[in-house]
């Protein structure tokens, strides 16, 4: 034993604060979810505003941020638990839960983007191609009467990391914005290519099966305590476990000595070489992983909403997602959450405003940007194990 | 094929190669100056047409009809206004961004061509429709051939080239040059050769886009039309164009531009029945090129080393 | 003549109080160094006087003159340059146009011809190289750069943070050679430098920084002779 | 009087935003006429939510409109990909609804749903009519550029099976994205295939440039476009002379020709909405006030209103009477010829083109 | 087996018209501590570089431990057991100092796919070993550092990054470790305590082999066994410090005659 622990105070840092933290967001979001007048909604904006601010002024942030590294299995559980509420009692709300949902798929789509350009610095402007490729995916194996549907999600996440494969080699020979390029190039060339091919169904787009698990079709109602859920109540629950899953794993992935490769290369690749790193490997497994699971999420997505097109996938849906990380903070993985729901949320919100939405939302974001530079929250310096006596 | 059809392929290309070239050249000063992404480039080009036109619907109401004089102001105000715009871009959103990631750059200017795209079509008059921009350069043409060979392409070609060219003497040959490359490299060490930064940063930014709106009204007196969304496509294939040919010099944008506006032709004109593959083709050939030249075809001199 | 004056200097970066109340000035005419050991706060100081870290408090006199707020460029074009820390070279330009910047303010093609053989005639090392790009010259071929790029101004005052770092010994001489040589023009030199020795033998005056604070200050003698200098610089 | 809900659903933001803002606009006024009518028996409102033209977003506003309870039908859809996309959501909640401008056949054709109605013809309608009408003008050789949405795409496949059944020859297709600038690559194959007759199937921003850059090569064939092209924003974005013997399709009967048609447009005028209702305008006009006549007749029931459109027939409305037949489709599939002259759109006949005082290219 | 565990022969290295390694041939002994010493730009670095692979050999080749390892990737050499500092310092600055020093020690990490997302147990025994190893040696070059493991790099003055960057070299414990600068921008007595520190844990292990560049001649003086001059790539004297001190061409060319 030695004599570490000399300035980390041996109070423990309480957990109210986080605790106190889920129990807001999770009110928070439901009020938002279910708001329906403009007043509910603006006084909504205006009160996340507000809370930003106070959070931000009185330390309150930082006692929240405190709190959740000392305690973040059990907070991290917490917010699970927080998510399954609001899930819950929206249970018979199909168009909240289905807003959610979406926003659990993009959040879960901001976390493949994240390994990739917030741990490894490679940007992908392809995201929503990927995304999308896990969808077509699902189109086409949710038709195959024998393919068990939940393969059909993992094989959403293969195709798309196929389809990544093919990009490995200009990807991981350029860098920056020659890499960029690349992405960007391969997103119209995925989006024009199934508009102008007919096997996919061409422009006019495929229907997509539900969901099924062994028994269960998503696309039933389940009956809760006697009351009719919506059909979309699966969906909900299903993409918050997964989303608690591989969220787990990302959160391993950045906490082991593969994140601490992606940063070293990130930062520099020189000195990462010459300290044995191997650059082609972190990329590429980076770059494949971080597919996995957009196409994953696209899957989810596809059978969710049960019809997909090319017009779902373009160029402009790919910035959107590279958005929610920005937004959010690179490599932080809790910023994108947070960011995927204003991506998500705040346009559709806005529907009251009409044509006005998307002009209202740039300038939102970018009074965001202006005061955030460096996203929602950014990213904290990486602790193996929080909490732990080492880690402090 | 025959010689006229030939010869009317290349005319194309060429046109639409200097158009896309003078977007590139926006994006390369703006990585030369502040290594930053700026998305609202093509919404930029946008909004100076937008501009431009306005001018001319000004200039017909006052009833100075002159197609010269007409061009020559439409071109000084939409310039100057967007090279006042782009400047405040600079100033108010890039500069405040700067000490961010890189990348958050890219997402308030790509904000901000949404904003713009979006206000222009809300806010200008009829906005979400097709506008019929005036043709103020002598429609003469010569058929040679089977082949039409327009005088306002050549003018407009020319003109296009001669302004990049002026650029890259401009960014090579003078001391404003100098500062604009010293700048871009490190910010601090500029100021203490006594480079006025800001002045350097907003210079760059208003003279790129300034030269958009060049390439926008380029652009009008081509087509006769303009759009609210005519900036989104421009803006992708001028990066692109911009990355593909190196961002080592301003040759790089031409080089890529051409690249570019060939390989659409190329793609119509070799896949005839099947020319809805044309993009398709053109940027699966951007990303084998990336492959094979991972820093553009003109790369930077490296100046890494260990 | 005090060319510069700084009365009662604050700076600080984000939270950390880098330099506590630093009252010193340069007299024209004179090499003045600064000693201090690392994380003293002397790049601070220099900066502070650019007008590129912008100090809380104090004030800096420029022949009288309050120049604290000025923008660095104006500061420059008042007859100051720097040789900055850490060779900071414009890595993508050449050798030729790192040195024409050092003479930015300064128009005339034929003045910075003429300065620029006298810098290559100082480091033939650099006529050899004109046009390699500054980035991939070597650690101490860019401590030249560096130094011939603030000859070019050919100011009236020279800010000057360790200019041998990285140098071979030969050049270190050299350089020491070459800043009396500026001082002998008459220019004013603020020199800071780690190397303590070699700087107290051609200072006239200076002044010992630690932990931000001005700990000591006297003739260059009286500062070699100093046992407190001694046992913290000589070792 | 109890307040009624009923949604509205079309593209308010991007590239055809004009078509939809023209929509909900004649949606509006319909209901703002009505709600001004003392004999109706409820208050309206309409909640009108943008679908950006993508499928996922309108599964997304379908589901809200749907699962509102408090609205009992509505009026969809301008873009088909996304009609297609959200008529299993207006089924499975059983929300009524009726398409005002998607013409792809398969979103009533391709189910079996009786919440699914349209009052606007379909592709096939109206391409059957172009194809006849201009076989009939002598023409004999096409070229075809389309977009490569299922609107372009769509057309283009009708129009080629009815041209060339009835005898028609396509000398070449072209495929371009709709955000595309420059055709000239295209044109000049066009140019050189020489045909009487450029068909364009796609929407107005895309047939200006086409139009245009024709012009620029010099191509004198005849511009033959689909319903896409029939707006004012044509004649804005080619200026008069240009445009000038453009030729084009539109369902339903010329609402100016109609009394209730001349009404709407004079009304339209009237409420000052700052952009034109455009070609489909009027059909969103005649769904909103269909659906209302229905809850006047059933009261504001989902089931009921379901059930009453099943039966609609020769129902007067400002499109020419409309009449479902089962797949809830209108039958009353009336295509109405129209020319470009002087600067606006002619009905052909009432054209001096029909006339003969002036003439299509390549006529005697 | 020789004595000699490194060798160049006949080493050359051009980067368009210059030359910056000229038919450069040297070796090192094992366990020795050889000083490369030459006025700027004469290819100390350059040489450095094609050692570890990160520029190619335009000619000649480079043996170590009898094996040829001309241009051979970075990594390779690295699995050979030679690290590097760099001469300006090359740190992950966002990263802790407790997650660049474990950049140096990959060969020992288990980075596997599964090792790392399941096997957390394991992975956890591998941290806190790790974490222990990289307090105590950072405990040898700077007390006070070892209490602020996880505290970024960026946020350390220039001195405490060139101690963190000669830690991150030893932790893998190297046979051959390349020294390029390490006092620069140090004074007198940090450039000393520096070089005992490392001479410490030299000391600890067995037989660590080091080539250091220094234009600080007394740091040469006091811990070189051997050295080798270049001047323009080529090699101009070898010896041991005193010899090449006493050398003219040595004194014409590098230290300068008073
Ligand atoms: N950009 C910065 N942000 C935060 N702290 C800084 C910054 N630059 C310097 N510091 C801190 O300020 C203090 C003084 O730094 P300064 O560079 O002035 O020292 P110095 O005396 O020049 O040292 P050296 O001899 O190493 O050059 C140091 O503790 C340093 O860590
Ligand atoms: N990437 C490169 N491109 C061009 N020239 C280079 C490159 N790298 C090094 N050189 C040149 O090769 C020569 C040797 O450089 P090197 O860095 O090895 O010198 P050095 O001995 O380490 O000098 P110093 O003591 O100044 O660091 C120098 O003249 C340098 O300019
Ligand atoms: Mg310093
Ligand atoms: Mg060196």
């Amino acid at each position: 034993m030695t004599d570490i622990a000399i300035d980390t105070p041996s109070r423990p840092k309480g957990w109210l604060p986080g605790v106190l933290t889920i129990l807001f967001v999770a009110v928070y979001s439901w009020a938002l979810l279910i708001a329906e007048e403009d007043w509910e909604v603006m006084g909504l904006i205006a009160l996340a505003a507000a809370v930003v601010v106070l959070g931000l002024f009185t330390g309150l942030g930082n006692k929240v941020k405190a709190s959740w590294s000392a305690h973040e299995k059990p907070l991290n559980l917490g917010a699970l638990i927080g998510v399954l509420a609001v899930i819950f009692t929206l249970s018979d709300q199909h168009f909240p839960l289905l807003m959610l949902t979406t926003t659990l798929l993009y959040f879960l789509a901001s976390l493949g983007l994240n390994i990739q350009f917030g741990y490894t610095g490679m940007v992908n402007f392809a995201g929503a191609a990927f995304f999308g490729a896990g969808a077509y995916t699902a189109a086409v194996f949710g038709n195959v009467e024998w393919f068990p549907p939940l393969l059909t999600l993992v094989a959403g996440g293969l195709v798309a990391m196929a389809l990544g494969l093919l990009l490995v080699y200009p990807i991981v020979r350029t860098t920056g914005h020659y890499a960029a390029v690349v992405t960007i190039a391969f997103g119209v060339l995925f989006k024009t290519f199934l508009e102008v091919n007919e096997i996919l169904g061409g422009p006019q787009g495929l229907m997509v099966n539900s969901m099924r698990l062994p028994g269960w079709d998503f696309n039933n109602s389940p009956t809760l305590f006697g009351m009719e859920a919506s059909f979309y109540f699966n969906y909900a629950v299903f993409a918050a476990i997964l989303v608690a899953v591989i969220f787990t794993f990302v959160r391993r992935m950045e906490r082991s000595w593969l994140g601490l490769h992606m940063d070293a290369v990130r930062l520099d690749e020189t000195a990462a070489a010459c300290f044995g790193i191997s650059i082609h490997r972190t990329k590429i497994l980076a770059f494949l992983s971080g597919n996995l699971i957009l196409g994953i999420a696209g899957a989810l997505y596809g059978m969710m909403i049960s019809f997909i097109a090319p017009t779902s996938f373009t160029f402009s849906d790919s910035l959107l997602m590279v958005s929610i990380v920005l937004l959010g903070g690179m490599g932080s993985p809790w910023g994108g959450a947070i960011a995927a729901a204003i991506v998500v949320l705040l346009p559709e919100k806005l529907q009251i405003l009409q044509e006005y939405r998307f002009l209202l939302f740039a300038v939102l974001v970018m009074l965001v940007l202006l005061f955030r530079p460096d996203g929602l929250l950014p990213r904290q310096i990486r602790n193996y194990f929080p909490g732990a006596r080492n880690g402090q | 094929m025959d010689i006229g059809l030939l010869a009317q392929y290349l005319a194309n290309g060429i046109m639409l190669g200097t158009m896309y070239a003078l977007v590139a050249v926006g994006f390369t000063l703006f990585f030369g100056v502040l290594d930053v992404i700026k998305f609202s480039h093509g919404d930029v080009l946008m909004l100076g047409t937008f501009a431009g036109f306005t001018v001319w619907l000004g200039l017909e109401a006052a009833g100075i009809s002159n197609p010269w004089v007409q061009l020559v102001l439409i071109l000084i105000a939409s310039m100057a206004f967007t090279a006042a715009a782009g400047a405040a871009i600079a100033k108010y959103l890039v500069l405040p961004l700067k000490k961010a990631p890189p990348l958050n750059t890219l997402l308030i200017t790509l904000m901000l061509g949404t904003a713009i795209r979006e206000a222009v079509r809300l806010f200008y008059p009829n906005g979400s429709n097709p506008k019929a921009f005036p043709s103020l350069l002598p429609d003469a043409s010569v058929d040679l051939g089977g082949f039409l060979l327009r005088a306002d392409s050549v003018i407009l070609v020319v003109a296009g080239l001669g302004l990049i060219t002026g650029l890259n003497l401009m960014l090579n040959r003078t001391r404003l040059g100098l500062a604009i490359r010293a700048v871009a490299q490190d910010e601090e060490t500029a100021r203490t050769m006594g480079i006025n930064y800001m002045v350097v940063v907003l210079a760059t930014f208003g003279i790129g886009s300034g030269v958009a709106a060049f390439a926008g009204i380029m652009n009008g007196l081509y087509y006769n039309e303009i759009n609210f969304g005519m900036g989104l496509l421009l803006g992708l294939i001028g990066f692109s164009a911009a990355i593909v040919g190196g961002l080592g010099n301003l040759y790089g944008a031409i080089l890529g531009g051409f690249i570019f506006a060939g390989l659409q032709v190329v793609g119509s004109a070799l896949l005839p029945f099947a020319s809805a593959y044309k993009d398709v083709f053109a940027f699966a050939v951007v990303i084998a090129i990336m492959a094979w030249k991972p820093t553009g075809l003109i790369p930077e001199r490296t100046s890494d080393r260990v | 003549m005090a060319r510069i004056e700084i009365r009662g200097l604050r700076s600080a970066y984000d939270k950390a109080d880098v330099l506590h109340d630093i009252s010193l000035t340069v007299e024209e005419g004179r090499i003045t160094c600064l000693l201090g050991s690392n994380g003293a706060g002397k790049s601070t100081l220099i900066r502070g006087i650019l007008g590129l870290t912008q100090p809380h408090s104090g004030q800096i006199l420029l022949d009288g003159e309050d120049i604290t707020r000025l923008p660095t460029h104006k500061i420059i074009s008042r007859g100051i340059a720097a040789i900055p820390e850490g060779r900071k070279m414009f890595p993508k330009l050449t050798v030729t146009e790192n040195l024409r910047l050092g003479a930015y303010q300064v128009g005339d093609e034929r003045t910075i011809r003429a300065r620029m053989d006298s810098v290559f005639e100082a480091f033939p090392r650099l006529a050899e190289r004109r046009d390699q790009l500054a980035g991939t010259m070597s650690g101490g071929e860019q401590a030249m750069v560096s130094i011939g790029r603030g000859l070019m101004g050919a100011p009236k005052i020279l800010l000057i943070d360790e200019p041998s770092l990285g140098l071979s010994p030969l050049y270190v001489k050299e350089n020491f050679r070459i800043i009396e040589g500026i001082r002998d023009q008459g220019i004013t030199v603020f020199l800071v430098e780690q190397n303590v020795r070699q700087t107290l033998a051609i200072a006239d005056y200076g002044y010992v920084l630690s932990g931000g604070k001005l700990v000591g200050e006297g003739t260059a003698e009286a500062l070699q002779n100093d046992s407190a200098v001694h046992a913290a610089y000589f070792g | 009087k109890d307040t009624v809900h009923i949604g509205f659903i079309g593209p308010l933001t991007g590239g055809v935003s004009s078509i939809g803002l023209g929509g909900r606009n004649s949606a509006d006024l319909a209901v703002k006429l009505r709600n001004a009518d003392p004999n109706a028996k409820y208050t309206y409102e309409i909640e009108a939510l943008d679908d950006e033209c993508k499928p996922n977003v309108g599964v997304q506003v379908a589901t809200k409109l749907a699962a509102n309870r408090k609205v009992v039908g509505a009026i969809a859809h301008y873009c088909s990909a996304v009609a297609m996309g959200t008529v299993d959501v207006y089924h499975k909640f059983g929300l009524p609804m009726t398409v005002w401008g998607a013409v792809l056949p398969d979103i009533t054709y391709g189910n079996e749903y009786g919440e699914i109605t349209r009052v606007n013809g379909t592709m096939i309608n109206q391409n059957e009519t172009a194809a006849k009408f201009m076989l009939e003008q002598g023409y004999k050789t096409w070229a075809v550029i389309h977009d490569t949405t299922d609107y372009g795409k769509g057309h283009n496949t009708y129009f080629t099976k009815y041209l060339e059944e009835g005898g028609g020859k396509i000398l070449g297709a072209f495929g371009v994205t709709s955000d595309q600038q420059d055709f000239t690559a295209e044109l000049t194959q066009i140019k050189q295939l020489n045909p009487d007759v450029v068909y364009f199937a796609g929407l107005t921003p895309l047939g200006v440039r086409v139009r245009q850059q024709m012009d620029k090569l010099g191509i004198k064939a005849v511009f033959q476009g689909v319903s896409g092209i029939k707006s004012d924003a044509y004649f804005e974005g080619l200026g008069g002379e240009l445009a000038e013997g453009s030729v084009t399709f539109l369902e339903g009967a010329p609402a100016e020709k109609l009394p209730g048609g001349a009404f709407f447009l004079s009304e339209y005028e009237k409420a000052g909405y700052d952009s034109a209702p455009e070609a489909y305008g009027p059909f969103a006009f005649a769904a909103t006030s269909l659906l209302m006549d229905a809850i006047e007749e059933v009261g504001p029931d989902r089931k009921k209103i379901v059930a009453y459109m099943a039966t609609v027939k020769d129902h007067e409305s400002i499109t020419g009477p409309i009449t479902f037949d089962d797949h809830g489709q209108n039958t009353v599939a009336l295509i109405t010829p129209y020319v470009a002259q002087s600067g606006q759109w002619v009905v052909w006949e009432d054209s001096e083109y029909a006339s003969g005082a002036r003439k299509l290219p390549g006529k005697q | 087996m020789t004595n000699s565990l490194l060798e160049f022969r006949n080493l050359t290295k051009r980067f368009g018209g210059v030359t910056a390694l000229d038919d450069f041939s040297m070796h090192l002994n094992r366990g020795e501590i050889l000083g490369l010493i030459g006025p700027n730009g004469s290819g100390k670095t350059t040489s450095f570089n094609l050692l570890t692979g990160i520029y190619p050999a335009s000619g000649g080749s480079i043996f170590f431990d009898g094996e040829d390892i001309t241009n051979k990737s970075p990594r390779k050499v690295y699995e050979a057991g030679v690290v590097r500092t760099f001469q300006r310092s090359r740190l992950c600055l966002p990263l802790s100092i407790y997650d660049n020093i474990m950049i140096g020690d990959t060969s020992r990490l288990k980075t596997g796919i599964c090792a790392n997302l399941l096997g957390r147990k394991a992975f956890r025994k591998q941290y806190e070993e790790t974490f222990e190893k990289a307090r105590s040696l950072v405990a040898t070059f700077s007390g006070n550092l070892a209490d602020r493991m996880m505290e970024p790099v960026g946020a350390l003055p220039m001195i405490e990054r060139r101690r963190i960057e000669i830690c991150r070299a030893l932790i893998s414990e190297p046979r051959l470790l390349l020294l390029d600068e390490p006092s620069a921008g140090m004074t007198h007595d940090e450039t000393d305590q520096l070089m005992t520190d490392i001479l410490d844990v030299r000391a600890r292990g067995e037989g660590l082999s080091i080539i250091i560049v220094e234009h600080e001649m007394g740091v040469i003086e006091r811990i070189t066994d051997r050295c080798v001059v270049l001047s323009y790539g080529r090699k101009i004297a070898e010896g041991s410090y005193a010899e090449v001190a006493a050398d003219a061409e040595v004194q014409n060319a590098y230290l300068g005659v008073d």
